[in-house]
């Protein structure tokens, strides 16, 4: 029977693109035909920004690239341009950056999970994952007086040190989270609809997945177990026990599972740094520090430098942000702002994947095979 | 042998000189040869292209390919010096497919064209805008609107007059 | 349809069932965690980064705060014949640069986060809003 | 004193009071005797429409608490007691809003489509028996009738979806098309099987069929004879109702809202009521074909019509209560995936259901 294709726009308001993306959607009845991906509708010109700031300036603005997972971007930015001067970071300083982005990988995850399966109808999970957050962005507040763009990673440290009380209601998130994981499990993952719905649905496969460029949880759904924090090991990831999860289906549950193994993992590397954590300074004095130390808690912030001039050159860092890959590159002249700054979005280059990947399915499949990219649509325009 | 040194090795004449990007290999590559290069670059196991970063150095225009190889663990960055009047170089989208979002975004924020890549637009700013931003001589002070047509296409002007609420 | 006939039994449902039943009847640590926000409010950390605040003794009018804020929220003002800043809260978004910045440790953010108002204009947050002297405030 | 139905049921109550022989005598002097019927009649839908607008708010308000407690939340809370008029509040806010019908849409169409709804689902109560006598009209092909004025409501569906001129809605629309023919066949014949044992497509018949007992203790209760088929009738009447895991005709994340989304104010709001009236209906079939309808051991000191009703309620939103509770955990299927359970899966299912309980009913063995 011949049958007439039907362009449907769907979004750039759309309940399931999570914030303003736009599928051009070909279809044959519900079949996808053709899919185009028109974005751009949230560009900010943050690289542009990036050149008219400081170095130090720009960090708040890379917490408002990806929103949910604020503290990794700040840590991404800040360790490109520790690599560019050559500043040395006192260790507590490394492990309190590696608990809060950990952290952060849970928060991230926990966000993707519920937004998942709200995209495929279930509106329950969304609840509980937003109500496990709620607890760690109540701990990022008492860190550094924001719950969810941080400014807290400083080249040379971290803003503060941990407040008091902290730990104790790390431990007590922990020991929670381990119960509610259980939960979760039991609601979602042998749920006979959840199984169908995400079984065998966008399909990628290892050589693929690589090829167009997908990193992080997404790609490891694929049955590859590259992880930048073991590939290319920084901060202290070497002295701390992890695995990079991985799973072989290459379809949608494959990235979901992979999600919730790595809640557990980070689960696990904060347990070991809470018991690690060495005492000290949380701050470098090394070689852009202006204050002596005087002693006095709240003189800790006049130690960060206020203007700040790497040597003339260029780098290119990236660390395994909860979604991906996340990159900085950072060209500087010597002046005290970045001569430019490119940022290597996880949502962008996982994106490339995903039309090849629907056409064929249907309209709920896209929905179902998109929500496990994780796009944060800050991150995606920039 | 790092892996810039082993790409002059192999490709004496199309690489022009070897430095370093602060910690990873940096190899700086003619423009005629980048189909080449890229084809021995995938060949010598680099399977990740990270990024493409265009950078305006008002007298040139620099474009640099990070690469990584998850076999053997090794960074590669590669750089391309372009002319700054019209810089143009050749598309390594038939070789790694994440390259065709990365070089239509470096065309659309730095201006610079991709021979060979089947579809060359604008990203992320929409069609018809004027200028590219990241060019050290864009003119930030034109302001433009955008809004959308009648077939979800989208319409630029400088003056506000496609606006429903006139500035 | 071969996979259902492997799970006709259901069985993923029935725990997805069970869970939330625990959660209808608040079994273990299950229980309602939300607030009834204008009649109950949580208690902001002692490091909550709302609303600024300027120690009257202490602040210098520099100006460093201002050069170090990305987006130009900070004015320096004249109030009382001293010279002091002025927080276009409108712009703000709470990075704390300019206390970090703070020379003399004047510049201070409060808890205060209900802030929304009616037209921009009182968004601008003058000398006669944000300061504050230390005796006073201990 | 039996009553056959609500309109008799009044007459007895007034001709208790000793007021219908008066008021019939007014009547009967000016020879206007059917406008008293009528009166009666209007009076009876006016109770049935106030039941079913106060049943509506009620369950809004209900299933906003259930999703509540499951997700930890508090649900609403402001408006009276408990949150308890916020479906008030929300009915005000609605009618408060402007009515808006797309340039491109089909006028009449349109406006008529949310209208058609209502009526169809409201027609749904008209054989239900929500108690002893307390039924509009014990129509002899209740069942039937049930099923036929249920399929009504797709083609207003489809109006409403044609009509709107937007791509969402005609997708909802042949959604919910393409799924009423598939799970219409699997719950009649559900039904079928118990007809074969009462005899009778008569509500009232089912239910009183129902009324006894097997050795004095398990109640003879179609769910105990027919588990399958009540399944069956189960998940057809939640696709019936179009919820979770099964609402394909408005599915949020994929269209938006499906058929009504081109829909404001008054409109939407009578599209809301028929969803929930829908739901209260359907609970209703279900639990007068399956679980004993009215039927419960008696109590003392209160008239039979109403423990009955209660009886009724109780059940109604149990079976109300667990298709809430079974939205609040599981998640959206596909279409394709529904139209392969029921024609695969469901239909063949019925049929063997069907034969078993012909077989069994021939045989003579209950």
């Amino acid at each position: 029977m011949e049958t007439e294709t039907l362009l449907l726009n769907m979004g750039p308001v759309h309940p399931s693109t999570h914030g303003v993306l736009r599928f051009k959607l070909r279809m044959d009845g519900e079949i996808i035909r053709d899919c185009q991906i028109v974005m751009g509708y949230l560009h900010r010109g943050t690289e542009k920004l990036g050149e008219m700031n400081t170095y130090i300036q720009f960090i708040p603005y890379t917490d408002r690239l990806d929103y949910i997972s604020a503290m990794p971007n700040n840590y991404a930015y800040v360790k490109a341009v520790e690599e560019l001067a050559g500043i040395e970071v006192p260790q507590r300083a490394e492990y309190i950056r590696v608990l809060v982005m950990e952290l952060n990988r849970i928060v991230n995850h926990l966000v993707l999970m519920g937004s998942l399966l709200l995209d495929l109808g279930a509106s329950t999970m969304i609840m509980w994952g937003f109500r496990e957050r709620e607890t760690a962005l109540q701990l990022y507040e008492m860190l550094c007086g924001a719950r969810m763009t941080f400014n807290y990673i400083k080249p040379g440290g971290v803003r503060e040190d941990l407040p008091e009380g902290f730990i104790p209601k790390l431990n007590e998130f922990i020991k929670d989270m381990e119960k509610r994981i259980v939960d979760y499990d039991e609601l979602v993952n042998g749920n006979e609809i959840f199984l169908m719905r995400t079984k065998n649905i966008g399909v990628i496969s290892a050589e693929e997945a690589i090829n167009c460029g997908m990193t992080g949880p997404s790609m490891r759904g694929s049955g590859v177990d590259y992880d930048i924090r073991k590939l290319e090991p920084y901060s202290i990831y070497p002295d701390l026990d992890f695995k990079a999860c991985m799973r072989r289906e290459c379809d949608t549950y494959a990235r979901y599972m992979v999600r919730l193994d790595e809640i557990r993992e980070s689960l696990h590397i904060l347990k070991q740094i809470i018991d690690t954590i060495p005492a000290g300074k949380t701050v470098s004095s090394q070689r852009y520090g202006m204050a002596p130390n005087t002693g006095e808690p709240s003189a800790v912030r006049s130690y960060f430098p206020r203007i700040f001039t790497p040597p003339p050159g260029e780098v290119y860092s990236r660390i395994e942000a909860p979604k991906g890959e996340l990159g900085f590159y950072i060209a500087s002249d010597g002046t005290t702002k970045p001569y430019r700054v490119k940022i290597r979005s996880h949502a962008f280059c996982n994106l490339v994947a995903l039309p090849k990947m629907v056409v064929g399915l249907k309209i709920p499949d896209l929905v179902a095979a998109f929500g496990t990219f994780d796009i944060v649509l800050g991150d995606l325009d920039r | 042998m790092n892996p810039a040194e082993e790409l002059k090795y192999l490709l004496p004449n199309s690489v022009i000189s070897v430095g370093v990007q602060t910690n990873k290999p940096l190899a700086v590559i003619k423009k005629e040869d980048m189909l080449k290069v890229a084809a021995k670059v995938k060949e010598m196991g680099f399977d990740h292209l990270s990024v493409i970063t265009g950078v305006d150095y008002v007298d040139r225009v620099e474009v640099i390919y990070n690469f990584f190889s998850y076999k053997k663990k090794q960074n590669l960055a590669l750089k391309v010096v372009l002319d700054h009047g019209a810089p143009a170089v050749d598309s390594v989208r038939s070789i790694w497919k994440v390259a065709d979002w990365l070089e239509r975004e470096t065309y659309d924020l730095v201006g610079i064209k991709f021979n060979g890549h089947p579809d060359l637009r604008r990203i992320l700013l929409p069609e018809g805008w004027i200028g590219h931003p990241l060019r050290k001589d864009y003119d930030m002070s034109i302001e433009q609107f955008v809004t959308i047509g009648e077939d979800g296409e989208d319409i630029v002007s400088t003056d506000g007059s496609n606006l429903l609420r006139r500035k | 349809m071969a996979w259902i006939s492997r799970n006709w039994a259901m069985i993923g449902i029935i725990k997805g069932l069970i869970v939330t039943m625990k959660h209808i009847f608040q079994i273990g640590n299950r229980k309602t965690v939300t607030v009834q926000y204008p009649y109950e409010r949580m208690k902001m950390a002692p490091r909550y980064r709302g609303r600024h605040a300027v120690d009257e003794d202490a602040c210098i009018g520099c100006g460093i705060c201002e050069v170090n804020c990305p987006i130009s929220t900070i004015q320096i003002v004249k109030y009382d014949s001293r010279w002091f800043p002025e927080f276009n809260l409108g712009m703000c978004m709470f990075c704390g640069l300019c206390v970090d910045a703070c020379p003399m440790n004047a510049l201070k953010m409060t808890g205060d986060y209900e802030l929304a108002d009616y037209t921009r204009e009182s968004l601008i947050y003058g000398p006669e809003r944000i300061l504050f002297k230390k005796e006073v405030s201990k | 004193m039996m009553t056959a139905n609500a309109y008799e049921l009044i007459i007895s109550i007034l001709k208790a009071l000793n007021i219908f022989e008066p008021i019939n005598n007014i009547f009967q002097k000016l020879g206007m005797e059917y406008v008293l019927k009528i009166i009666i009649v209007l009076v009876v839908i006016a109770i049935l429409l106030v039941f079913v607008l106060l049943t509506v708010m009620f369950l809004t308000w209900l299933e906003r608490k259930v999703f509540a407690v499951v997700q930890s939340r508090y649900g609403p809370m402001v408006t009276g007691p408990r949150g308890l008029l916020q479906p008030i509040a929300d009915g005000i806010k609605l009618l408060g809003k402007e009515d808006i019908i797309p340039a491109t849409a089909d006028r009449w169409i349109f406006t008529l489509a949310p209208f058609i709804v209502f009526v169809s689902v409201f027609l749904v109560f008209i054989p239900l028996p929500f108690g002893k006598s307390l039924i509009i009209s014990d129509l002899k092909v209740g069942l039937l009738y049930i099923i036929a004025i249920s399929a009504v409501a797709p083609i207003s569906i489809l109006l409403a979806g044609w009509a709107s001129n937007n791509k969402y809605s005609l997708l909802g629309a042949i959604r919910a098309v393409a799924q009423d023919i598939s799970y219409t066949i699997p719950l009649a014949l559900a039904a079928i099987a118990v007809v074969v044992f009462v005899g009778s497509l008569s509500m009232v018949d089912i239910v009183n069929y129902q009324g006894g007992y097997w050795f004095e203790i398990i109640p003879k209760w179609f769910i105990f004879l027919q588990p399958l088929g009540f399944i069956l009738f189960l998940i057809a009447g939640i696709a019936e109702m179009g919820r979770i895991p099964f609402d394909f005709q408005e599915s949020e994340q994929e269209l938006v809202a499906g058929f009504f989304t081109e829909y404001s104010g008054m409109k939407f709001a009578l599209f809301f009521l028929a969803e929930y009236a829908h739901l209260f209906a359907v609970s209703g079939i279900i639990v007068t074909v399956f679980l004993g309808g009215w039927n419960g051991p008696v109590l003392p000191f209160l008239p039979i019509q109403l423990t009955s009703l209660i009886y009724f309620l109780i059940k109604t939103y149990a079976v109300i209560f667990f298709t809430m509770w079974l939205r609040a955990t599981v998640p959206r299927m596909r279409i394709d995936q529904l139209l392969n359970l029921g024609w695969k899966i469901m239909i063949p299912m019925a049929l063997l259901n069907l034969l078993v309980a012909a077989f069994v009913m021939t045989a003579g063995v209950i």
